[in-house]
């Protein structure tokens, strides 16, 4: 806060109250697994076939985008900040990849992959280095990066050539080599492993502890020594591989480079990851309980398809249900928490 | 002026955190149209005693009367409506509210007339209630963030005035916590007009300040603190400077309490140098030389320049003249991480805003300053982080449930402990002690001292701001003085020969 | 003691030290100010045709919009806040008005009521949002979010898919008439600037959202009802979203969610271009003003240099990054979000 | 548990929203862009028109919105094939046109007949695919050319003037057609120059704010070629606003009907009326045909498989004609006769 006002009254604000173990932490976690669970049971009570293995493989199918992107953001979400040029970045990979495979092949997953760190390099650094606030910085980001998407394109929707499928064939494939992988779908597996690389890299590395301790309390942070600037730039810099991964399912699921298929994502990723227990205000949450709050969106907007919802209360039953996981995943216990 | 009834008093009142006593059995009264002077070293209960008498905490045992009646507030406001008021030392203006709008902050519907704040009328009344303090030349209309320091504490005093004042002119107490800190010569003389003003007309006002002549100057009786208990009640025509740095002193306490036995020699090799250091605005001209297994006390009281010292040493602060030299490197630390790449790390005073992650476990705390430390194939291996854990709570003795729990809810004294369990975590071997022992209980004190010495036994450097002076003479091989951003002298303080407090405070104050 | 009573030369320093701060905080504040003003030159001497009085009267009508959003979103970024609910309510509200109004539709002729109705269920939705965030302890992000898309869903469910046509003179003439120069709907939203202007300066409300947004345990200490104040500045909020749907429908003659998509980012932008930073306690209605004139000149801008479209969204991105960038405080100790 | 038992009955209480329950009958699905879209909407109301020529109870209709993000899409289509089996078909309006292959793959894995409407990319036929029954679609690229044709000669001196281009969302098919049948027809008529080039991203709200910009700078405008009626409506206001409608032409396209009543009041030079009741409705008749064994993809003709539909350019001649026959008496079509939506074979470049 901009003035520190007799710390006396703010110390003893901050007193925290009771025993509050860690073991209350994961209550709310298993909320959001609690509502998936009912939303499960209702939706096949209503159509069995929700639970089928062609619809298990969809819910995965369309899980993993998300599931990158938000374990990207959650990362800059641990930092107490925010990053909303995820939409772009992912239009541009896709945009960039569809292009790519004809002069590069096999090539172009990797440099759609530098582009991801370098637009993620290039959020952090302005908003760590310029001490720009994040939500300004990435939102201007967001609109360049829209252009760079337009320009590549020429502003044409771009089709993957029959030429290149070659490349992106692998999406449909129903095992793994001699492993038959039955409903999981090969993106869903690479989603996964960015999610347990992420987590690994946050709870394992010492950069990655320092997005969550400065999230927490970074004037601490700061005096115990720990590199905020670097953590800052690596965490937005995941942020934008998460995205750019995000981009590549997009090209690869689709067959289609769109310059704006990943807009609307921005809000979605965050939301999933609130609703997987990531404070908005940084200092706590866990990756692996991301997916949660991905698959309840997923499912939500999967099972809305299946139980035929009416076209018109698609978004009213959406946004009251992600009100409702909120609330139950809200920490309502702690009377001192500030909530913004 | 003597009056028989007295305006406030309190009896037997005591305070006490989960392992530290701050206040024991401490009586106190105030006589209407009194101004009563409150001195005592750092730690003495002083700020705690006027927390209590604000209602900003609650006593543990002890009871409050004003004007005769019983006084128990839970909140400010309550006291406020008693008519007793609080400056405090760190300011409570609101940054973007002009300086009407804060004076009345809380109490503006007198002029709310159908949902719209006459300002004009706010703001006229705000002129006169300035007035009343002699600073009328202040617009009401200006935003506070305009204004400096001083004009701050001028306008938050006025608006302490105004809310006691309130329900009756005569019969109210304000207390008045370090005011004068910042404010220059003039200010103070104008401060003291206005609470002799104040006192004429009825009012008592508590000032507690560490500037002996200025406290001489201005009270009528003077009550001197000690380790959270009255030390001494001296009436302003028998007390003077000497007296009172006696009475706040009290016997020194025993070398043994301090492990003076144990005080290294210093070694010769010089581990940090500070060449005529200073940084604008806070401190200048300041040499020091630490060595291996030596511990230099830095005694000053608060705005003599020894935190702002500490704070450029460990990076958290540039500085702007002289040099500051590290193990023969002339450095210039950009952040505490560049520092600490040094092997210079903190002890910083705030310990739940600045020493700790409170939400992380003990384990992750203890293990934060040296990451590298507990790597394993290239991963910060938890294994490894729980086994330092561990090892160092026994060592320690830090009282835990167990060591995932969550820093936040150790207690005071423990929490310090993990603190240092980071600091021997981390190889560094200059150690930076900003009230180390800040309200930490007594027992846990004398574990850190020893754990002090331990740490200068293993051949670590230490510069150590004493949460008392008492203390910085016990552990300290060399004393340096500052006052008001000056290094004012010098002292050795080899184990056996410790120079008198009495001489220290001399330049303290 | 020397000649001005500092106890050292130590003090005097650390009074010069703050008062270049003070400066250099003041001339910061009026960066956006100053950013506007060059803007305003630059586009004045190369794009022909700005300083024209048409196009000047269009900046004022483009702005309508987005100031009467950006008057809402000031007080809540404040309290250290976000409201995204205007993407779908802003639609929404629009899309009833014109069902109420004489339309091609339905066959209602409320007249000006309808705008009366369609504000107050503005205000309506606003105070449940800050109902639920208060009282739910939910973040403002996600709950503005929710309340968003739940109320886009339920502008479509209004018109069930056939937008209706206004006919109703009244606002025929409101969106193209003018007084003194200005369009109506610029004053109305001035008017509503004006309001905000009362309700910062000159209520208690006002003072208090700054107080809760400085620091909000100080507040809480003074005794004000901080759970009041925060619903009513979600309240105001979607009062004036309310507005903004009503002045959408009133300037395209047509009643469809569209009004309210894309509304909402651009005045977030407003207002921290401005000068309220999004961690709350600073700024004002005044700045957000300033903020939204920026964002519109750009717009307005860019379309009359005939800037290729693609390189549009990124000219607007370098804009605002450096217009914020060169108004943020660094200070090694600044921790920016 | 009290959090458990909540989320079972929030769950219960989206279950309240739904209509339709699962079961043997036959689903039709739709899936457009948005519900709000007027003119995607026609689709709707010719499926549920076709749907009444069957008898009552065979079938019902689920529309998928996909909120322009082409992912949803693919990701509902999906939903919807799994859940519902074989007794599904399919009318698809691809939010762009490159995911038409993805739906194919789609539909083909889960042997289901579905038409696609609009936009495919080249070399992506119904001829690769043995569940695609047809594309049909109206020719952008020539509407895109008719219009600016109806606009140059609605000029004082024909063929001669400055125009504006108002294009649609950047980088969207739709778009990308309707703008290489304008760069045709400016080929084909030198002395037309344009002056500017905005894109108005399908908002009304967006092309009301350029065009009140563009008539800042400039005065001697001719016309101004507009993408969709949505634009259309926003630069008729913004033209209003200064007197000028009327005297500077306008162009739209899907035959939204305050666009119709815009060309009726002079405000609007031409729209074209893609009729989206006869595509909705005989698509969906196509698909069902399938379905039901009537026609097979093997045996269908390559024209029935591939073809354009018409649009009825509306402007002032033809505009009492479209009245006649499309608003006061509302065609009633005989979808057996599935020749009838015909106007000519697309050839498979």
């Amino acid at each position: 806060m901009s003035n520190p006002a007799h710390p006396d009254l703010a110390a003893s604000g901050r007193v925290y109250a009771g025993e509050r173990s860690r073991l209350r932490d994961n209550i709310s976690r298993f909320v959001s697994l609690a509502s998936i669970v009912a939303l499960l049971i209702l939706f096949t009570a209503m159509n069995p076939n929700f639970l089928g293995a062609p619809n298990i493989r969809n819910l995965l199918t369309d899980i993993s985008p998300i599931l990158a992107m938000s374990c990207g953001v959650a990362l800059v979400l641990l930092l107490g900040s925010i990053d909303l040029s995820m939409g772009s970045i992912a239009s541009c990979s896709a945009v960039m990849l569809t292009l790519l495979f004809g002069p590069l092949g096999w090539w172009a997953f990797a440099a759609v992959f530098l582009f991801g760190v370098f637009a993620g390099l290039l959020n952090g650094v302005l908003h760590a280095k310029l001490k720009v606030p994040s939500f300004i910085a990435t939102l201007s980001t967001q609109s360049i990066w829209q252009s760079a998407a337009y320009i590549i394109s020429g502003g044409q929707p771009l089709t993957l050539v029959p030429g290149n499928w070659g490349y992106v064939n692998w999406v449909r494939a129903k095992s793994l080599g001699p492993l038959p992988l039955g409903p999981v779908p090969p993106l869903f597996l690479i989603a996964l492993a960015v999610m347990i690389v992420y987590h690994i890299y946050q709870s394992r590395t010492g950069t990655g502890k320092t997005m969550m301790a400065l999230g927490a309390n970074e004037r601490a942070a700061r005096l115990i020594g720990l590199g905020i600037d670097q953590a800052k730039i690596v965490a937005f810099t995941l942020s934008g591989i998460g995205a750019a991964i995000a981009g590549v399912f997009f090209a690869v699921k689709l067959k289609s480079g769109i310059p704006t298929v990943g807009e609307q994502y921005n809000l979605i990723a965050i939301a999933s990851a609130a609703l997987g227990g990531v404070a908005l205000t940084g200092g706590r949450g866990h990756i692996l309980m991301v997916i949660l709050g991905v698959g309840l969106i997923t499912v939500i907007q999967n099972g809305m398809n299946v139980v035929a919802v009416d076209g018109f209360w698609q978004q009213i039953v959406f946004g009251l249900l992600v009100l409702a996981a909120i609330y139950m995943n809200s920490d309502r216990r702690r009377r001192d928490l500030v909530v913004k | 002026m003597e009056t028989h009834s007295l305006l406030f008093s309190a009896s037997k009142m005591a305070k006490r955190y989960p392992g530290t006593t701050a206040l024991n059995a401490v009586e106190l009264e105030v006589r209407p149209g009194e101004i009563v002077g409150l001195v005592g070293e750092n730690g003495a209960g002083k700020s705690t005693l006027l927390k209590l008498i604000m209602g900003i905490e609650q006593p543990t045992e002890g009871a409050m009367a004003m004007r005769g009646e019983a006084y128990a507030p839970r909140t400010p406001i309550e006291a406020n409506g008693m008519g007793v008021g609080m400056v405090f030392q760190e300011q409570s203006l609101i940054q973007n509210l002009t300086v009407g709008q804060n004076v009345f902050f809380g109490l503006e519907a007198s002029y709310v007339r159908c949902g719209f704040l006459d300002k004009r009328r706010m703001y006229e009344d705000t002129r006169k209630i300035l007035g009343e303090i002699g600073i009328d030349y202040i617009r009401p209309d200006k935003k506070v963030s305009n204004l400096d320091f001083a004009t701050r504490q001028m306008v938050e005093i006025a608006k302490v005035f105004s809310v006691v004042t309130r329900r009756n002119a005569g019969g109210n107490l304000i207390l008045l916590d370090e005011p004068t800190s910042v404010l220059n010569r003039s200010e103070v003389d104008n401060l003291f007009d206005n609470m002799r003003r104040m006192a004429a007309g009825g009012n008592s006002v508590i000032f507690v300040s560490h500037r002996l002549d200025e406290v001489l100057d201005v009270s009528d009786r003077i009550y001197v603190f000690k380790d959270g208990r009255n030390a001494a009640l001296l009436d302003r025509k028998d007390a003077n400077e000497a007296i009172l740095y006696e009475k706040m002193v009290g016997k020194t306490v025993s070398g043994e309490y301090y492990k003076e036995d144990r005080q290294a020699v210093p070694g010769d090799e010089v581990l940090l140098e500070a060449r005529n250091l200073g940084r604008r605005g806070f401190f200048g001209g300041v040499n020091l030389k630490l060595r291996r297994g030596e511990v230099v006390g830095v005694c000053g009281s608060i705005g003599s320049g020894k935190e702002d010292l500490c704070a450029v040493v460990c990076g958290d602060e540039s500085y702007t003249a002289g040099e500051l030299v590290v193990k023969g490197r002339v450095e210039r630390f950009a952040s505490p991480r560049q520092a600490l790449k040094a092997g210079v790390l903190s002890i910083p005073k705030e310990r739940r805003e600045e020493g700790i992650i409170a939400e992380a476990p003990i384990y992750e705390n203890i293990a934060m300053s040296n990451f590298r430390a507990f790597r394993r194939f290239g991963c910060v291996s938890a294994r490894l982080e729980r086994e330092n854990a561990r090892r160092r709570v026994d060592e320690l003795s830090i009282r835990t449930p167990g060591i995932n729990q969550s820093v936040g809810f150790l207690s005071g004294g423990n929490a310090q402990k993990v603190v240092f369990a980071r600091i021997l975590s981390s190889d560094a071997d200059v150690l930076v002690l900003n009230h180390p022992t800040r309200g930490v209980d007594v027992g846990a004190k004398e574990e850190i001292y020893s754990l002090i010495r331990d740490i200068t036994a293993s051949g670590k450097g230490m510069i150590l701001l004493g949460d008392t002076l008492d203390e910085c003479i016990g552990l300290a091989s060399r004393i340096i003085v500052m006052k008001d951003g000056l290094v004012t002298r010098e002292f050795d303080a080899p184990a056996g020969a410790k120079p008198e407090q009495l001489e220290i405070v001399k330049y303290m104050v | 003691m020397d000649k001005q009573g500092y106890s050292s030369p130590i003090a005097r320093e650390f009074a010069q030290e703050m008062a270049r701060r003070n400066r250099i905080e003041r001339i910061v504040g009026l960066a956006p100010v100053a950013i506007l003003a060059f803007l305003v030159i630059v586009l004045s001497l190369v794009a022909d045709g700005f300083f024209s009085l048409y196009n000047m009267q269009s900046v004022l009508s483009q702005l309508s919009i987005p100031l009467v959003m950006s008057m809402g979103l000031t007080f809540v970024i404040l309290l250290g806040g976000t409201d995204l609910s205007g993407e779908g309510l802003g639609g929404f509200v629009g899309s009833i008005v014109v069902l109420m109004v004489l339309n091609t539709r339905t066959n209602l002729d409320w007249g000006l009521w309808a705008a009366v109705i369609g504000v107050a269920a503005g205000l309506m939705v606003g105070t449940i949002s800050g109902f639920i965030h208060v009282y739910g302890k939910m973040p403002s992000f996600i709950v503005t979010y929710a309340m968003a898309s739940v109320m886009a869903g339920f502008a479509v469910l209004s018109y069930r898919g056939q937008p209706a046509m206004s006919k109703y003179e009244f606002f025929i003439t409101l969106a193209r008439g003018r007084f003194l120069g200005i369009p109506y709907l610029t004053w109305t939203a001035l008017v509503i600037f004006a309001i905000s202007y009362v309700l910062q300066e000159h209520t208690r409300f006002g003072s208090y959202v700054f107080a809760i947004g400085d620091n909000e345990r100080v507040a809480k200490n003074t005794g004000i009802n901080i759970n009041r104040i925060k619903i009513l500045v979600f309240a105001w909020s979607g009062l004036c979203i309310g507005v903004a749907g009503v002045l959408g429908a009133i300037r395209i003659g047509r009643g469809e969610v569209v009004i309210g998509t894309g509304t909402v980012f651009p005045a977030i932008t407003a207002v921290v271009v401005g000068g309220t930073p999004l961690t709350g306690g600073k700024g004002g209605v005044v700045h957000s003003l300033i903020g939204a004139l920026i964002v519109t000149v750009i717009n307005n801008g860019l379309i009359l240099l005939g800037v290729n479209t693609y390189y549009q969204a990124a000219i607007q991105g370098i804009i605002i990054i450096t217009a914020v960038a060169l108004s943020v405080r660094r200070g090694r100790k600044v921790v920016t979000k | 548990m009290r959090k458990l038992f909540s989320a079972f009955l929030l769950a219960a209480f989206a279950a309240t929203m739904l209509t339709a329950a699962a079961g043997e009958k036959l689903t039709i699905a739709v899936s457009i862009r948005s519900m709000s879209s007027e003119y995607h909407m026609q689709y709707v109301a010719g499926a549920e028109a076709f749907l009444k020529t069957l008898p009552p109870g065979t079938a019902e209709i689920q529309v998928l919105p996909c909120e322009s993000n082409d992912d949803k899409q693919i990701n509902d289509i999906k939903a919807l094939l799994a859940s519902r089996g074989k007794n599904v078909i399919l009318f698809v309006d691809p939010n762009n046109a490159p995911n038409v292959t993805a739906i194919a793959e789609a539909c083909e894995d889960a042997e289901v007949y579905w038409v696609n409407a609009w936009n495919t990319p080249e070399g992506i036929t119904p001829f690769l695919y043995e569940y695609w029954v047809h594309h049909q679609s109206c020719d952008g690229v020539r509407q895109g050319y008719d219009i600016a044709v109806n606009l140059f000669n609605s000029f004082k001196t024909p063929g001669k003037g400055k125009i504006l281009v108002m294009e649609g969302m950047l980088a969207n098919t739709a778009n990308a057609d309707r703008m290489k049948g304008l760069r045709q027809a400016l080929a084909e008529y030198p002395g037309i120059e344009v002056l500017d080039d905005q894109a108005g991203d399908w908002d009304t709200k967006k092309a009301l704010n350029i065009t009140e910009t563009w008539l800042a700078r400039y005065n001697d405008i001719d016309g101004i070629w507009c993408a969709s009626d949505g634009m259309a409506l926003g630069i008729i206001q913004a033209l209003k606003a200064k007197g000028l409608n009327g005297k500077v032409k306008a162009t739209g396209v899907d035959g939204v009907m305050d666009a119709i009543d815009a060309v009726g009041a002079g405000d609007l030079v031409c729209t074209i009326a893609n009729n989206g009741w006869m595509q909705g409705g005989y698509g969906v008749a196509y698909a069902y045909a399938a379905y039901t064994g009537k026609i097979s993809t093997k045996t269908m003709p390559a024209r029935e498989r591939m073809f354009y539909t018409n649009g009825f350019l509306v402007n002032a001649e033809t505009l009492p004609r479209y009245r006649k026959e499309f608003i006061e008496n509302v065609p009633v079509y005989d979808y057996n006769n599935l020749e009838f939506p015909i106007a000519r074979a697309m050839e498979v470049e």
